[in-house]
């Protein structure tokens, strides 16, 4: 009787079943064959971002596909977290396969700011009332004494996909917990070194604070904390180097010790500072 | 100041607590695209460090400390004559003087005008446009100096003509100054050795003093985007540089002194003056009588383009005809503050470079570069009409040029 | 972080609110918009899903070792679609009207992300519980969005919820609540509503 | 140094005029219309104007207070919005369809997408389209205006009057002549022809604002005359409309009434030089607008002529602004010296 | 190629095997349930008929007759015969369809067994604009047709409702719905009429 | 003449006055996702009408000529969507190989448009509608995707727009986008009845 049963069950069942069978078969062909003959060529960095994301070619990013997004987001970190279906997990992959792939190294790179002058610190000579960007300040001249500094309108803030910059009294101030370190505010920022990627050999990277290229009269003139370039400190640790009327510190020689320490004690402006994670304060 | 014109910076020549002369040659440098610097004083060099500068903030200067016993340097236009006569100079003497003289474009741009006269074989000028339109609203450095120096103009402008073997000469001048356009007609019948030299009135708006413009109302031909009048064959200068250039080859003066027009209603006695290039704007400002209270914004140029300075130690260039002291009521309805486009169209009708103003400006602001590219951002040239007619008081102009430094940043970070 | 086990009510709150497939992943919009003009369609609509997704995990998660790379969307998409016409033939058999009302958008759940997304971004990487859990908090997270939707809807353009006339007397029904207009700018604004409630908290 | 210096990028002097004032204007340029409202439709003309400007303002101030903004009722726009959706409603609509079309307007015609300058829909059209796909028959269902019935209807007596005396619109006829191919149709388009003067005075039943092709004709004339309008688009709408109800009545004159009835009917008028003319959603170029203002009539008129509604306008507005960012793309200006480096 | 072979069973065995066990696992659900679905089907159509002539039993008496809607458009029909209690036909059912506004209009129609009077329609799927066109499902503009001739219908705008007669008055805002429901009326009666004709099946001048 | 006019009236329906995306919900996810720039969107768009017409022809051939005749419905959901998987799949290749820069400007859109309800939902559509005439399927399916690509190019010019306007930001991105589609549905509207 269940045999019976089972009997008719299959009579009109496996028409269905041969045909997905079928269709089964075929495909898997199709798609072997494929994978085999038409695989192409990719940059690693991309393939490692392919397969960091789910490939299930949703669109959402608003890009081609999978293949497509991880093409433009190699090319564009600035783009990162449109995945999502993958969510903050696979940005956060892509984050590293990419800031990996910019330091080529271990050591993480970050921005420092060259600057430490809050608006009490600066000289002005006017009010600016133009566009309140640093770009279309930056191209006039007197918006402030200082032609090196911060300016404090925020192009970095505003570039910066992870919202760790913050403007503090006229200083771009950055978040080193939030950091990724993708560039994107050093390319924004319009003075030229003052937002610079430095390699964070530690989680607090002394840095002189200054990129003023005045004489130390003016320097003294425009800023109360600027650097006047008096060589104090390159007299204690050969890490620091003296630039055009002002000291910088060479980060891939810099290692911590007591003559970097007494370097920053001697520094009349106190121009000499840590920056990072673990910065004290 | 190091910087005054456009291409390579010079490099001073002399030293610090050097003894100078007037006339004496201080910056140089080698490169083709450039112009030498002369001493407009008698004097010692104080110090060769960074200085305010209208366009760059701050850029290398030399600063010199004046004689007591120096005695000005006065304006030569009667030491020039009817009866000159251009064939005097061989084109390569010319070339030579225009560019040991320093000579650039004195209208605002300040290229060197060695350069501009060089003649090129490939692309030879055909016409020259003698520019003596004020390039903008309060400026009358020109017009002065067209009534005043109309010979010695003229003198300049046959020497181009000479220099480039040219003869179909334009001198164009706005329809409101019929005085300066009725001087050049009389001094043209009374100078028998130049030919070809027409006087043409043209329509009194900005920005008529933009070569572009000047080029398309006089011989209706549109400068290639992107591109120089010398594509299309043509040559335009200023007056002011034709008279230097006079000067120059005539008497060997080194360019050292331009005329300053100071205006505005911030100041108390408005005026012309001759003043030696480098000096500060301040002492300019006391020369003419010095502020009035209500004086808010202080420009070196006109009000349309200029720069808005606020250290007054700032010094004139080579290229700067004029300081204009506005007042709070001059300036008009900015300080209303800015409200949002409503695409009315006005910035693309007065756009004189056929352009859409508001959507450049707009992908500008958002960083939307290669949008404001798609719409030709970068064939803008910085009139500031579409700002001043916004009636949303939206700072287009600004937010273009913004726009056209990010694209030059980005074009230096990624080169290809 | 993803080393960390997920812990059940981590799965299962996700789908609900962090990683909710419409509001925050804006997946599956076709049916969310469609079928949403009242609240029983909607709920129909959410449950089929809720098979569908729960099915399709439990499948995947139990092959997931024995996947391989190239014929792995092949397979979910099998799988789905057994499971999708299973749905289809339950809804004809004993929901007939629904299953008329909801027309081709049974079916087309085969195509809808958020199946195909947690079978790939889930199901193939954990193990047959928390694919369950999963799909149970995917699937109600997707269903409550649905019937929200569904219920306004309903509500607006009919003055009832679930055939219940439940606004005052003389209320005008804004029909336009029922067309297309109705569903896109209800989704636009409830997404916004979100975006922001999420914005406040962090 | 003297800290009262200010620093700016050129250009430092401005013209003298503002949004204000170019809004101002457009206001003005609606007053006759609103003058001829009043004649015709009496109070109920002025309350329903006054409810609905007065829910507009009130939404965009809600809007602004909600995201925290300025305010911006300043710009006057949402009085310009709330007075033609008012223009563009019949006189029957009840006061509370009236907030709900206004509400809809000012939130998700125009402050989701940021404000004034950012919508890209008027504003005021996507009212009225909502307010007709909610509430069909209501927004189909006209009064007789005042002066041709003194029994009209005031105020506040619309619920107590159980059977309001309406009259189809002259477009509602020339719609039922299409569709119907009955045996009036005759007697229909004579009708229609017969009041054709009354149609340029505006005694007609109708839209508030609409019905009057005089007044609006006079507030058009005033814009161009300011400047505020450019006059391509009104040009291109009116001849468009008027090219393919020409065609129309030459294919079939037994169903089709003569163009000139088509311009002065219903809101062809008002859209083209109040409507259309509204410049945030309108194409910036030249060409652009040609282009625009030829789409607006045509649409109008495909609608009028072939579709289910008896009025085309709105929705021939919003088709036609969904797609000016494409043709202001598709008409970008060349600059002045050519395009770079061809 | 053996190696090939080989190659291919490592890789995809799964996915055959799976598709196989999928493939029985549908046919198997269809087979349990197939039944239940055309029952489904035929209770719908039932009910439906059933409120156009009530206590009635129905047969498929024709079914794919061709119909033309119009501009060369080709439907099928079934048409069902209405057989009473005490044996007698009380009438034809028939499916009809035409354009609406959104969509295709599928409707039951009902005459009586003289084919001179209609008996009613019911909407058997329509996607018509809610608020508007929709209303074609609601007993005021139904009951219209009851006991209309079977004859050629009219579309008026206003009129009387109540009246039965050959004008049908128009759901306001909704012509085109309306217009659809009465083009399909005017379509099908007379082609069904000729077709049942031409089979002899019409109880003629009984 | 009459067959022409019923093709015509068919493509004018399913671009405008049924249009996929604005009327049956179908194509949503790509288009909010890839209405961002024109130029993708017009690529995606014209991958689309190239795709559904081959998939809508393909699996009427299939419906009416292996899945009818052997009483196989019940697996037209799979086979459905596996040749259109395939059918893609497989010109994506050739396009790969042996087109390059045709694959560059629409090809690599291919892959998104294997999980595009508006495919799939057009071949059931043409199944529900019962659709038995070959040229008709072909162009219904062909109309259908110049309806998206019509519908997908309108939403990517206007948001060109909004990129550059002060949109809220809880509603930027797909808010805004579901918003404007609504107005454009309303816009669509006026077109309505004018099929009959």
């Amino acid at each position: 009787m269940i045999l019976a049963d089972i009997i008719t069950l299959w009579n009109s069942s496996w028409p269905a079943g041969v045909t997905m069978l079928a269709l089964g078969v075929g495909f898997s062909i199709v798609l072997l064959i494929a994978d085999k003959k038409l695989k192409v060529k990719m940059d690693p960095k991309i393939e490692q971002v392919s397969k960091a994301l789910p490939g299930i070619d949703c669109g959402a990013c608003g890009f081609a596909g999978c293949s497509s997004y991880a093409k433009a987001v190699v090319q564009n970190p600035e783009i990162i977290g449109k995945c999502a279906p993958g969510g903050g997990k696979v940005s956060e992959k892509i984050a590293e396969i990419l800031s990996l792939s910019v330091s080529g190294s271990d050591i993480p790179v970050r921005p420092i700011v060259h600057c430490r002058a809050h608006k009490d610190d600066k000289t002005f000579f006017g009010q600016y009332d133009g566009i309140p960007t640093c770009t279309s300040a930056n191209a006039l001249a007197n918006v402030q004494g200082c032609k090196f500094g911060c300016l404090g309108f925020g192009d970095c803030k505003a570039s910066c996909k992870f919202g760790a910059i913050k403007i503090i009294n006229g200083l771009a101030t950055i978040d080193y917990e939030k950091c990724t370190g993708c560039t994107a505010c050093s390319k924004a920022c319009p003075q030229q070194g003052l937002i610079e990627m430095v390699p964070f050999s530690h989680s607090a990277m002394m840095t002189v604070a200054c990129r003023s290229q005045e004489n130390g009269k003016d320097t003294k003139a425009f800023c109360k904390v600027g650097c006047i370039g008096c060589k104090l400190c390159t007299k204690q640790n050969e890490a620091f180097v003296m630039a055009t009327n002002f000291a910088k510190l060479d980060y891939k020689k810099y290692q911590p010790g007591e003559t970097c320490e007494t370097a920053k004690k001697k520094c009349p402006t106190g121009v000499i500072i840590y920056r990072g994670k673990d910065a004290p304060a | 100041m190091l910087s005054q014109h456009i291409g390579a910076i010079c490099k001073p020549v002399v030293n610090k607590r050097d003894h100078i002369t007037t006339g004496q040659l201080i910056g140089n440098a080698e490169a083709f695209v450039s112009a030498p610097i002369y001493s407009p004083v008698n004097g010692t060099v104080k110090d060769i460090a960074l200085q305010s500068h209208p366009v760059l903030g701050r850029a290398e200067a030399i600063i010199i400390e004046s004689d007591e016993d120096n005695s000005p340097k006065q304006p030569c236009p009667d030491k020039f004559s009817a009866d000159f006569d251009p064939r005097r100079f061989l084109p390569e003497q010319i070339f030579d003087a225009v560019r040991k003289a320093g000579i650039v474009g004195m209208g605002g741009a300040g290229f060197p005008t060695s350069v501009k006269i060089k003649a090129n074989p490939n692309s030879p000028i055909n016409t020259i446009i003698i520019n003596g339109c004020e390039c903008e609203p309060f400026i009358t450095c020109d017009y002065r100096i067209m009534l005043e120096w109309t010979v010695q103009i003229l003198t300049g402008v046959s020497l181009i003509g000479r220099v480039l073997n040219c003869d179909n000469i334009y001198i164009a001048i706005e329809d409101n100054k019929p005085d300066a356009v009725a001087a050049f007609k009389q001094a043209i019948q009374k100078m028998p050795s130049i030919s070809g030299i027409k006087v043409v009135a043209v329509k009194t708006k900005y920005p008529q003093g933009d070569e572009r413009q000047l080029i398309k109302s006089i011989i209706n031909k549109n400068v290639p985007t992107g591109g120089i009048p010398p594509m299309i064959n043509v040559l335009v200068a200023n007056v002011a540089t034709a008279a230097a250039i006079a000067e120059a080859v005539v008497l060997d003066n080194p360019l050292t002194h331009r005329v300053v027009t100071i205006s505005g209603g911030g100041i108390k006695n408005p005026g012309n003056f001759y003043a030696p290039v480098g000096t500060s704007v301040s002492y300019l400002i006391e020369l003419a009588g010095g502020l009035n209270n209500d004086a808010v914004k202080i420009i070196l140029g006109g009000p349309m383009m200029g720069f808005a300075i606020a250290d007054l130690s700032t010094p004139i260039t080579k290229t700067g005809g004029a300081i204009t002291i506005l007042t709070e009521k001059e300036i008009g309805p900015a300080k209303r503050g800015q409200t949002p486009c409503i695409r009315c169209g006005r910035c693309i009708e007065v756009c004189p470079m056929n352009l859409n103003p508001t959507k450049i400006a707009h992908a500008a602001k958002h960083n939307l570069l290669e949008t404001a590219e798609e719409y030709y951002m970068s064939a803008c040239i910085d009139c500031g009409c579409c700002t001043y007619t916004c009636p949303a008081n939206i700072e287009l102009s600004g937010f273009i040029k913004t726009g056209k430094i990010l694209v030059a940043r980005q074009k230096k970070l990624m080169p290809k | 972080m993803e080393n960390k086990a997920p812990t059940v009510s981590n799965v299962f709150t996700a789908g609900l609110w962090r990683e909710n497939p419409i509001l925050r992943l804006l997946l599956g919009m076709c049916p969310t918009l469609a079928v949403t003009t009242a609240v029983k369609p909607a709920l129909t609509m959410g449950l089929s899903v809720i098979f569908v997704l729960l099915c399709s995990n439990i499948v995947v998660s139990l092959m997931r070792k024995l996947l391989k790379p190239h014929l792995r969307i092949l397979m979910f998409t099998l799988a789905i679609a057994t499971f999708v016409t299973i749905a289809d033939l339950f809804l004809k058999a004993f929901q007939p009207e629904m299953s008329a009302v909801l027309g081709p958008y049974v079916p087309l759940i085969i195509v809808n992300c958020i199946i195909i997304c947690r079978a790939e971004a889930c199901a193939s990487k954990n193990g047959l519980f928390v694919s369950v859990i999963d799909a149970i908090g995917m699937g109600i997270g997707f269903t409550v969005v649905l019937c929200i939707l569904g219920g306004i809807r309903e509500l607006l353009a009919t003055g009832m919820i679930f055939d219940i006339p439940v606004m005052w007397k003389g209320f005008m029904p804004l029909s336009a609540m029922r067309m297309p207009v109705g569903a896109f700018i209800t989704l636009g604004l409830i997404l916004g509503l979100v975006n922001m409630l999420t914005a406040k908290k962090s | 140094m003297a800290q009262n210096i200010i620093v700016s990028p050129s250009p430092h002097i401005y013209k003298r005029h503002s949004t204000q004032s170019v809004m101002l204007d457009v206001i003005i340029g609606l007053v006759p219309a609103m003058i001829a409202a009043v004649i015709f439709f009496r109070t109920k003309a002025v309350v329903l104007t006054l409810v609905c400007v007065a829910s507009c303002c009130l939404t965009e101030w809600l809007c602004n207070l909600l995201r925290k903004k300025p305010n911006s009722l300043g710009d006057l726009s949402a009085v310009i919005t709330g007075m033609i959706l008012a223009f563009s409603v019949p006189p029957t609509l009840p006061y509370w369809a009236m907030i709900i079309g206004s509400v809809f307007a000012i939130a998700i015609g125009k402050m989701v997408f940021g404000g004034l300058g950012a919508n890209i829909f008027n504003p005021a059209m996507a009212g009225r389209c909502f307010l007709t796909a909610c509430f069909g028959t209501m927004m189909t269902t006209w009064t007789v205006p005042a002066t041709i019935d003194p029994n009209m209807p005031q105020v506040g007596t619309v619920s107590q009057v159980p059977t309001v005396i309406t009259q189809a619109t002259p477009l509602a006829l020339i719609k039922e002549v299409i569709k119907n191919k009955s045996a009036e149709q005759d007697e229909k388009i004579a009708a229609i022809k017969g009041i054709f003067k009354n149609m340029f005075i505006g005694s007609t039943g109708g839209c508030l604002g609409e019905t009057s092709s005089l007044a609006l004709l006079i507030g058009g004339v005033y814009l161009l005359i300011r400047k505020t309008i450019s006059w391509i688009i009104p040009t291109a709408v009116l001849g468009s409309a008027f090219i393919c109800a020409f065609i129309a009545c030459e294919l079939d004159p037994q169903h089709s009434v003569a163009p000139w009835i088509h311009l002065a009917s219903g809101g062809l008028l008002i859209c083209a030089f109040f409507i259309a003319t509204d410049p945030v959603t309108a194409p910036l170029t030249k060409k652009g607008m040609w282009i625009f203002g030829a789409g607006v009539g045509a649409l109008t008129m495909l609608i009028r002529l072939v579709g289910e509604y008896p009025e085309g306008v709105m929705f021939a507005i919003l088709l036609m602004n969904s797609v000016t960012p494409l043709i202001d793309r598709f008409t970008k200006l060349t600059p002045a010296g050519g395009k770079p480096n061809a | 190629m053996l190696k090939m072979i080989g190659h291919y069973i490592k890789e995809s065995w799964l996915l055959v095997v799976s598709a196989f066990v999928f493939g029985l696992l549908i046919a198997v659900t269809n087979a349990a349930w197939q039944p239940k679905i055309i029952q489904n089907k035929i209770t719908k159509l039932d009910s439906l008929m059933n409120v156009l002539i009530a206590d009635a039993k129905f047969e498929l008496i024709l079914s794919d007759v061709p119909v033309e809607t119009g501009r060369g458009k080709i439907a099928k029909s079934n048409i069902y015969k209405a057989t009473a209690s005490d044996g007698n036909c009380v009438g034809f059912c028939f499916g009809a369809e035409g354009s609406g506004f959104a969509d295709k209009i599928e409707l039951v129609v009902a005459v009586d067994a003289e084919f001179k009077t209609i008996m009613g329609y019911s909407v058997l799927s329509s996607n018509e604009t809610p608020g508007f066109g929709d209303r074609i499902t609601q007993d005021y503009f139904r009951n219209q047709f009851i006991g209309a001739p079977a004859a050629i219908l009219n579309l008026t705008k206003k009129g009387d409702d109540k009246k039965i007669d050959d004008e049908i008055v128009a759901i306001s805002g909704a012509t085109v719905s309306s217009t659809a429901v009465v083009d399909i009326f005017n379509n099908y009666l007379k082609q069904i009429r000729e077709k049942l004709a031409g089979e002899g099946k019409l109880a003629d001048g009984k | 003449m009459d067959k022409i006019y019923v093709l015509l009236m068919a493509f004018i329906s399913i671009v405008i006055v049924n249009n996929l995306v604005f009327t049956k919900f179908l194509g949503i996810c790509p288009y909010l996702g890839v209405s961002g720039r024109i130029d993708m969107a017009f690529g995606m768009g014209m991958a689309v009408t190239f795709v559904v017409t081959l998939a809508g022809t393909l699996t009427w051939l299939i419906d009416h000529f292996v899945l009818m005749p052997y009483g196989l419905e019940v697996t037209r959901y799979i086979c459905y969507i596996l040749v259109i998987a395939g059918a893609v799949q497989l010109v994506e290749m050739y396009l790969r190989k042996f087109f390059p820069p045709l694959y560059e400007s629409f090809g690599i859109f291919l892959p998104l448009i294997t999980t595009n309800c508006a495919i799939l939902g057009l071949c059931l559509f043409i199944n529900l509608w019962g659709i038995d005439n070959f040229i008709e399927t072909v162009v219904l399916s062909f109309g259908a995707g110049i309806g998206f690509t019509l519908a997908i190019c309108i939403m990517a010019g206007i948001r060109e727009n909004l990129k550059t306007a002060d949109v809220p930001d809880s509603l930027k991105g797909a808010p805004i986008t579901l918003i404007t589609a609504g107005l454009l549905t309303l816009a669509f509207m006026g077109f309505a009845g004018m099929i009959k």
